[in-house]
């Protein structure tokens, strides 16, 4: 394991304390947590946001603290959700007396400790509603099982949501909006090198030198399928494709793209799934509204990519285009 | 048998010294099926766990599990440290003021624990979870009170083995879909140890 | 070699075409070129800045054009400085009769193909100043030598210059604040791992598995010391204490930091270094002005970082918070 | 000898033959010491440059040498591109309308281009780069008309051997320092085989 870390099992804390020295000005821990907020949190009568999971996906979550974003992001050990107590006092810190909307990723520990959360909340009087996120293609859509996993259209949500809490809208419009994200945002990913949790030393899992892994999860949780490396034109038709087959666009629909990095994949190798990506929604009449590339939601130094495409109207585009003050989004 | 605010406390500790020297294990078990975390998770809430009833002093057998329980819901995370926290705090109200506990009284208590997971977890037995564990373990101590510490061991390897033939549907391995075949649920491996853990202090007749 | 590629020798182009496809409002790639400019170049009476170098480096250079910072980007082959038509062209192309300034880092192709660029233009009455950036101090300052490499402090003179530009300043102003800045900078990296050209299709050099190396240049090129590797706060310390012995601060004095990763080392990594060079800094009494954490000057998916300080004054102070819109830099 | 317009296209094309089967070999010279990319630029500029003076028809020899010059200066980029591209510009000039060239002729041209190579380079002799193989040829040149093939490959490989005792003061290589002793520099390498191309030329007595 190369690493450029401290203590193993000091990652996260470590992690806070170089990204509150980093931006002093904007943001702030919360005491006894490894929960990070807006300096300005609560802002009152603003619907509070919530969102955070396991380390490892940074900038996910606290790189999207921010105004126009979330209010807190709270940040679980690496890979593991955080607990109920964090995430009730990352809730607790935000709420401006207009309710707390919670973004959760659709992993089994992210929801139980979410609602957990939201149940103590509750229980001081202060009002909760959530969304779960589930984007990931690569898993089956089943209500007999977890269901699909939240990935990198998570971060679609975030700025959708903050946008429109920013406008002063009531928690109810922010979950109206926010379950439309849901409803219009698919991804897939692709990796072709493990990842290794600083605590556990080893790597999740091993790929041949010639293998690549089609569905993976930013946690290195299984694909689809295991075959021979594609070029880059390939890879992104087999993501697209399976995304597109998934969810309906008309001719003329607009869409928001997003080519996410998961580690360790250069910049580079980003825009050129990007070209092809642009290429193929040519193609089929899919009007391109904005494009992200970049590191958005990583899985440590995971090498591979996700695209995600989040279908369009007028008011996610408005919203989309809303100004982001969060370090890792802005706009 | 009948437990007492000593054995609880040694229930703990031993499950503690289990999950440490096979923290690598749980782990590598997670790796398979998972996102590589189940043993650092479980070696984090089971070691303050200790920490933390190993300071106090108690009357009731409740408390050392109300302990337990907001250690593992506030030191955990992840899908196992909820569901471990819900458990202890279930078993903790159950037993609530009663000390030490019959039999009958403990084992409603875990069988509200074993509720309380499901209902979390949203599981049922057969879906590849902890559950698969906890079920037949509830069940044979549900049975009568003359059950041996061996029969509870036995018993909990064997769901623990079983969990094997599984295809998971909850938690992260149902991600792995068939390709879960084969592999151990590590939440299983480790409810393993924790009952493991109650026979040993089953063993010497509640006086560990 | 793992790689998200199509052709190896095809990696420049393709990703300029993805380039321009997630940035089509905002970039233009310069006909028959692999140069990237900001859509409404030439700007009249403003003057054009122009930087570029070899590909690999991404978001370097593309990355930085736009308002408020470069005019253009020229990129060359991976690792290969451009040439001078390329760079030409962009002259020519950024042209708004107020001169042209160039930002070259320190490799002898870099200067040589920029310096001939320069002469084409001047031979056709464009004005043309540049600034070579040099801030790597693991390379020995010597008027005999090569001397230091220009690594990520570049991407300060981008902003710098940019912003300087953007005011309505005349060529030479731009090239004075230019080389202010390029006095007070100074960087010094470290790799865990190597990186590899995709025409190369083999790693540059190699690492042992608890290798690390101190001082690399961002193609791979010798460091000062390869040792076993060190905690990211005895990492810090190195290239932190390196840079400061070679420039002086006294207590009081501001600095901007950039703790930038090279490739594949994720984020968390990067803020746990920042977390030791603020306590280092503070503990010397320099105060942060402002701190930027990320992937700013990359060697493709080298695994590593490197730390950069500019002192500031008043004048870089308010030039480093003017307004940027380049996709990688958005202040 | 004697060039013609036909023998600098052989030489071009020798050039370009060695260096594409030399091109790996060329790159792990400047992955020990640079970036990887000596090789590529090499094989990417001559293959051209041979492209480039396939099409044309030539009357003079300076254009054939202009050609080379500006393809190496258009296709190359790094620091060989426009050194190569400037070395072959000033060997254009100097022989600019004549044809065939005489001994005398071209040694000048190649005295003006290894100038030119040291004015763009600031290099001087014994700072390990491809100065260092161009200057004992061109010196050997200069002796006499009566050098034979054998000796200018011996001069350039001796040349090219030597670099390895050298340490680096310029380009990239320099940043290695002492850690560049051992190594043969990479320009010096192709521009080897560029004299053992013209070599081959100058064995068919000028005549290809
Ligand atoms: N829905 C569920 N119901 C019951 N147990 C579950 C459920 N989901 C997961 N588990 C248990 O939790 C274990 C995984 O725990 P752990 O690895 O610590 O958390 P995570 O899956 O969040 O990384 C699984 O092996 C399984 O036994
Ligand atoms: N200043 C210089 N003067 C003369 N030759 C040089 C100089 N710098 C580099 N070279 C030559 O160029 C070669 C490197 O070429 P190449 O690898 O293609 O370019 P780069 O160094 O830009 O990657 C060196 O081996 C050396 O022979
Ligand atoms: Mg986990
Ligand atoms: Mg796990
Ligand atoms: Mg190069
Ligand atoms: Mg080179």
């Amino acid at each position: 394991m190369k690493k450029v870390i401290n203590d193993p099992n000091e990652v996260v804390q470590d992690m806070i304390k170089g990204l509150i020295a980093a931006h002093p000005t904007s943001l702030r821990q919360i005491p006894n947590t490894t929960a990070i907020a807006r300096k300005e949190a609560p802002v009152l009568n603003k619907v509070g946001l919530v969102s955070g999971g396991g380390s490892g996906h940074e900038p996910a979550h606290a790189g999207y603290v921010g105004k126009g974003m979330l209010d807190a992001a709270v940040a679980g050990e690496v890979f593991t959700s955080p607990t109920p107590d964090q995430v009730y006092e990352a809730i607790k810190a935000v709420n401006g007396n207009n309710g707390v909307f919670l973004i959760i990723k659709n992993y089994t520990g992210d929801v139980i400790n979410f609602e957990m959360a939201a149940e103590l909340a509750e229980a001081d009087g202060i009002q909760v509603e959530k969304v779960i996120v589930n984007d990931d293609v690569a898993v089956e859509d089943s209500s007999f099982t977890t269901g699909r996993r939240g990935i990198a259209g998570t971060v679609f949500v975030h700025k959708i949501s903050g946008a429109k809490a920013e406008q002063g809208a009531s928690l109810e419009e922010v979950k109206r909006v926010a379950e439309k994200t849901v409803v219009n945002v698919r991804s897939m990913g692709m990796a072709l090198t493990p990842c290794t949790v600083p605590a556990a030393g080893k790597p999740s899992f091993s790929l041949d030198a010639n293998e690549m892994e089609i569905g993976i999860g930013i946690h290195g949780e299984a694909g689809i399928e295991r075959k021979n490396i594609a070029s880059a034109d390939d890879i992104a038709q087999e993501l697209t494709e399976k995304i597109l087959n998934d969810i309906d666009y008309v001719e003329g629909d607009e869409a928001a793209v997003m080519v996410n990095g998961l580690g360790s994949t250069p910049e580079m190798e980003l825009y050129i799934i990007n070209k092809r990506v642009s290429e193929i929604l040519e193609e089929k009449g899919i009007r391109v509204y904005k494009t992200f590339v970049g590191e958005f939601m990583t899985s440590l130094e995971m090498a591979g990519c996700s695209v995600t495409l989040l279908k369009l109207d007028a008011e996610l585009k408005s919203l989309l285009d809303a100004e982001s003050h969060a370090p890792a989004f802005r706009i | 048998m009948e437990l007492t605010v000593q054995d609880s406390i040694y229930w703990i500790k031993f499950a503690n010294e289990r999950i440490q020297s096979e923290k690598e294990y749980l782990t590598s078990l997670d790796q398979a099926i998972g996102d590589s975390d189940h043993g650092i998770n479980m070696a984090r809430g089971f070691q303050q766990s200790v920490n933390k009833i190993s300071d106090g002093s108690y009357v009731h057998v409740s408390d050392v599990f109300k302990d337990v329980a907001m250690t593992m819901m506030s030191k955990v995370g992840g899908a196992s440290g909820p569901l471990y926290g819900t458990a202890f705090l279930r078993l903790s109200s159950a037993v609530k003021e009663k000390n030490p506990l019959d039999h009958k009284v403990f084992v409603e208590g875990l069988e509200d624990a074993l509720n309380g997971i499901k209902q979390r977890g949203k599981a049922n037995k057969g879906e590849k979870t902890m559950v698969d564990v906890w079920e037949p373990v509830v069940t044979l101590l549900n049975k009568n009170n003359e059950v041996t510490a061996e029969e509870i061991v036995n018993t909990a390897k064997e769901a623990m083995e079983h969990t094997k033939k599984l295809v998971a549907t909850k938690g992260r391995a149902s991600y792995f879909k068939e390709k879960s075949i084969g592999h151990i649920d590590p939440g299983s491996a480790s409810s393993f140890y924790l009952f493991e853990s109650l026979a040993k202090v089953w063993k010497s007749g509640g006086q560990a």
